[in-house]
């Protein structure tokens, strides 16, 4: 990304005039740097209120112990959401603010997001064997999840295939918002499916009336997930802009050289 | 745009091969499902509909990472850009050409495909009739994973797994409304508009992405 | 008419090729790029055929009539790929872009007599040799009607022969008030033409000092 | 010859992860036939075996019609050809390459995917042996069609008619070895034996005869 | 040793391009074969490399100790076509081809300095403009020893600096008692090269006439 290492030369305004400043690359790290370990630290009480909320908890009358799987199970679902959606705010902002941090942005989220999916995937389906007597059923839900899982290493698949960064970034931000669009679809159209032919096999999924006692701690553990996911991908970030910093470098040690 | 209907046509017929294959694997399809589901006639006639359509969508995908890359190795997709047709419309009569050259075959192959599935005469007539309809959403939302691809050498295998799950919808209400046609509580016509939606609305989308993806691909 | 460029910046991959890059070039006048290999002669072509986008500057075509259209529309472009499909004959080809680009001139026994190779529109272009190719390519740029020919090292595979029939072409492009952007190596055997000569490019991102500096010779 | 083989497999596995892009077509496949069959599970542990071997076909195909007709075009084929090296077996290293980065990954991936449809263990590691055995058929007879497109830049049909018609034995075979290790009446052994002997047959044949038409596609 | 043409016809498509051609090149000559577009350079270096069979006569290798190899196995082949793959590092497309054709000569860092772009290893070959892979294309020749150059246009796209560059190289290999066929449009700054001029082809498909004619000088 040529305009990451070309601003980042200019010589630094005197103060930070409004929030786009923070897009220039360079103060963008001095700030991911700073926050970070406030970040990571409320992440880690977060967890830790969690995991206590949701190990005192008590036994569910049907699920027994299992319905501890929940707790990690839920907010893992619900960020895999999220988190396609903050990529899909991104590839808005590489097209239509052709700014150089959405691409970056995007980029990093990806195998996040594509982890919290699988996460969510294993979960629901460990906790599907004492509950359901199967691993996995092609029930509505879990296959929109597994759609999605797919989107995802789409996604990742294309930004691992295109060399140039520019290039990928246009691509990767197209390819975002067009399975965008499809994501409600998918919803949608995976529950046509399974009325059209299903006799449920699976009416026992569904939403449990949740009493505070399960409330309580699955929330904390959303919060808990949420503050990972922020950790994560600025640290991606992070990583990603150092990355194509030591790529142009190399690039342009190898130049000067001819 | 008529003369770049034309050309396309004509490459994709002398190159030759294009509906060829698709045929071909489709026939493929067909041949070994039956040897999978066993010799019971009846089920076999009950997923003929979801059997044709896979075989279609996934026959379609051959062949769709070539829709832009040769005109961007010989140089033609330069010119083809600069010139004043906007390069959704561009892209669009690509995709016409390309579903012309490899989708149309398939369909009219489909009805005896449906014969050997011990298809019922109205299941078959339903089935084409929605593959007619569905077949060109897979090429339309195709053209985008070709062109956001149309830098890579070997792009195939990304390309069909970009489309796969853009196309559930349609293989959805087309394989809903096949049904739809013989099973008697089960609708044909809501599924059918919703295909046709759900192609109508991809042929607007799939040409204006994958245009503006071609736009920089050119470097 | 007349194409001007102003400050001109183009960043390709993570690097600035070039900057600060000002010209103009008046109807009937051709502009000569030269300078060693990358020194940024193809894209800056390419810059002006719109496909990379300036990080800085601006690309105009002054004193047109009629509704504004970007600057690429008012332009041929040969590059150094032919845009030739070798399974179709040249005839196709050729008749392909004939209606594709709208504005017809010459038709295609004309173009191709122009370029010396009459009666060879049968032949598919996987039977034509590399020089008989190019010229083909060539023959595309008099089918239509466009001012502004952008072409980049358009004498590559010709033999000497077909180099003074090009020159011919442009000269008459040019006396018909057109105007030419060439990027070469070899002198294209313009009588008057500006030139303008690429330096090497910049050494590193930072946008300080000019890496391409324009000689306006004439 | 190794490098070559080394060779082949960055280009495969650079441009688009190679390995995991075939993973992920295959399951998406997966995932795309219970949308059109419908959720029923028996009858998915059914088809469970035509579905993978369906599956790592087209995987196969994607990309394979590109196996020599980049080396073509970038002129690398040309220089392949002039060395000491005999035509047969530098095809034989490409499709080994080619294999082994599309191919392999399908394999080791096929069982996670057989749990989607509900199949059962040994019909699982029915369909992984059949699958491991016949796939690089696919593989070599496709060379032969890719080498066959890259001569006849006008020829048609060809490749369609030569391929797929020499690839259905082994789908049927393959699909037919899996069956017969589940439901009783049908053997296992024979035409599992049946196709390990076409993939033998086909891998001297394939690279001799793609060998054979790719010296004459120099031109 | 000696590359030896005898009475030499070459048919393409349905078409003779050329035939009763013979001429033998010396160890440590070059042979610059010129003509007009079409004349059939390329189809004669085609012929030498065993792409395309003669229909009459033959093409030798003479004077070589060991078993007998066909004469394409003592060939570097130098094409309209660079060889190269944009995907990879130009480290990697160089290194390829050392390990595959076998008999190392130079390493890639030499061979890059050779044709003037040392340091270049990292970047992807389509990151380089035209002239520069050429120039990688031209470095792959130095790898491998091999006694014959069959070189097509080797200077197109190449900046006048690196012609000289390129002239050296030959003139090296020549001096190590190599041979050099070089078609070309372009004088390549050759001191002493025998010149084969061919004319336009044979008008039609029946083998009736000379169409090449050998001038022999030196
Ligand atoms: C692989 C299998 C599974 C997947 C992919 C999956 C996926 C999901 C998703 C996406 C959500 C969020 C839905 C939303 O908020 O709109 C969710 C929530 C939930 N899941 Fe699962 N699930 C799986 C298995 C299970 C199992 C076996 C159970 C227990 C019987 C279960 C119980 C729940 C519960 C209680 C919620 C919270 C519902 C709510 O209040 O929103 N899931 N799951
Ligand atoms: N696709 C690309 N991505 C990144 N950098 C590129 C790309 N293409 C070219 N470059 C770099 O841009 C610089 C200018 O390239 P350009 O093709 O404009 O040179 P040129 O003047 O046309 O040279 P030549 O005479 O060899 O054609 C070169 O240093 C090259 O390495
Ligand atoms: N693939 C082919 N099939 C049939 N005829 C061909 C083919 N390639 C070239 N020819 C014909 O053979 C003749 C000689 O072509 P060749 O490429 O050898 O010319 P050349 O001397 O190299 O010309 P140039 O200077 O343009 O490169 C030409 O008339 C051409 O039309
Ligand atoms: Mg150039
Ligand atoms: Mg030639």
């Amino acid at each position: 990304m040529s305009d990451i290492s070309a601003k980042s030369r200019r010589p630094a305004p005197p103060k930070p005039a409004s929030i786009w400043d923070y897009a220039n690359p360079t103060r963008f790290l001095g700030l991911a740097n700073a926050v970070l370990p406030w970040l990571a630290g409320a992440m880690a009480l977060a967890f830790a209120a969690g995991l206590w909320l949701s190990f005192t908890a008590p036994e569910d009358y049907q699920q027994g112990r299992s319905v501890l799987i929940m707790f990690i199970h839920v907010p893992a679902a619900w960020l895999s959401m999220m988190c396609y959606s903050v990529m899909a705010l991104a590839g808005l902002g590489t097209l239509v603010w052709r700014h150089p941090l959405a691409d970056v942005s995007l980029r990093a989220a990806a195998p996040i997001g594509a982890a919290f999916t699988f996460l969510a995937l294993v979960t629901g389906s460990l906790w599907g064997k004492p509950m359901w007597g199967t691993w996995w059923v092609w029930d509505a839900r879990l296959t929109s999840v597994l759609v999605l899982f797919i989107i995802y290493m789409g996604i990742i698949a294309l930004a691992r295939a295109i060399e140039d960064p520019l290039t990928a970034a246009r691509s990767l931000a197209i390819v975002t918002l067009v399975g965008f669009v499809n994501i409600p679809i998918i919803k949608f159209s995976v529950d046509w499916w399974n009325t059209l032919h299903q006799p449920a096999s699976v009416s026992r999924f569904g939403r449990p009336a949740m009493d505070a006692a399960f409330l309580h701690p699955l929330l904390t553990m959303a919060l808990a997930y949420t503050l990972l996911f922020f950790t994560l991908h600025l640290m991606a970030m992070r990583n990603e802009i150092l990355r194509r910093r030591v790529r142009s470098m190399r690039m342009m040690a190898a130049r000067e050289a001819s | 745009m008529m003369a770049l209907f034309a050309r396309e046509l004509k490459l994709a017929t002398r190159v030759g091969a294009g509906a060829m294959t698709g045929v071909l694997f489709f026939l493929a399809v067909v041949t070994v499902v039956p040897f999978a589901v066993g010799p019971d006639l009846n089920l076999l006639a009950r997923i003929g509909p979801a059997v044709l359509w896979i075989g279609a969508l996934l026959a379609s995908l051959l062949g769709l990472d070539r829709l832009f890359q040769q005109d961007r190795e010989d140089g033609s997709l330069a010119i083809l850009l600069m010139s004043e047709h906007p390069s959704a419309l561009i892209v669009f009569v690509k995709c016409l050409a390309h579903w012309a050259a490899t989708g149309l075959p398939l369909i009219v192959a489909a009805p005896i495909f449906g014969l050997f599935l011990n298809m019922e005469a109205k299941a078959i007539a339903a089935t084409v009739a929605t593959l007619a309809v569905g077949t060109p959403a897979i090429t339309f939302i195709g053209a985008v994973g070709a062109a956001v691809t149309v830098t890579l050498a070997r792009g195939g295998l990304i390309i069909a797994i970009l489309v796969l799950p853009l196309v559930l919808p349609s293989l959805i209400f087309g394989v809903a409304a096949s049904y739809g046609a013989v099973e008697d509580p089960a609708p044909f016509t809501q599924p059918f508009i919703m295909l046709t939606a759900v192609t109508l609305f991809l042929a607007v989308l799939g040409p204006l992405a994958a245009g503006f993806a071609l736009k920089h691909a050119i470097d | 008419m007349q194409l001007v460029a102003e400050n001109l910046a183009v960043d390709r991959g993570e690097r600035r090729i070039f900057e600060g890059l000002s010209f103009s070039v008046a109807a009937g006048m051709a502009l000569v790029v030269t300078g060693p290999n990358g020194a940024g002669k193809s894209t800056l072509i390419k810059a002006i055929a719109g496909f990379l986008t300036p990080s800085a500057g601006a690309i105009r075509l002054d004193g047109l009539t009629g509704e504004a259209r970007p600057v690429r529309e008012h332009c041929h472009y040969l590059a150094h790929d032919n845009a030739l499909k070798s399974q179709l004959t040249v005839d196709e080809n050729l008749s392909f872009w004939w209606q594709f680009m709208g504005a017809p001139r010459a038709n295609i026994e004309e173009a191709l007599e122009r370029v010396g190779l009459p009666g060879i529109g049968e032949l598919p272009v996987g039977y034509l040799s590399a020089g008989q190719k190019r010229r083909v390519a060539i023959a595309r740029l008099l089918l239509n009607e466009r001012p502004v020919w952008l072409v980049d090292e358009p004498t590559s595979a010709l033999d000497k022969a077909s180099e003074t029939r090009f020159a011919e072409l442009v000269h008459e492009h040019l006396d018909r008030g057109g105007i030419i952007v060439a990027a070469t190596h070899q002198a294209l055997g313009l009588k008057d033409a500006q030139s303008l000569g690429m330096g090497t490019p910049l050494p590193n991102p930072s946008p300080q000092g000019g890496g391409a500096h324009e000689s306006p010779t004439t």
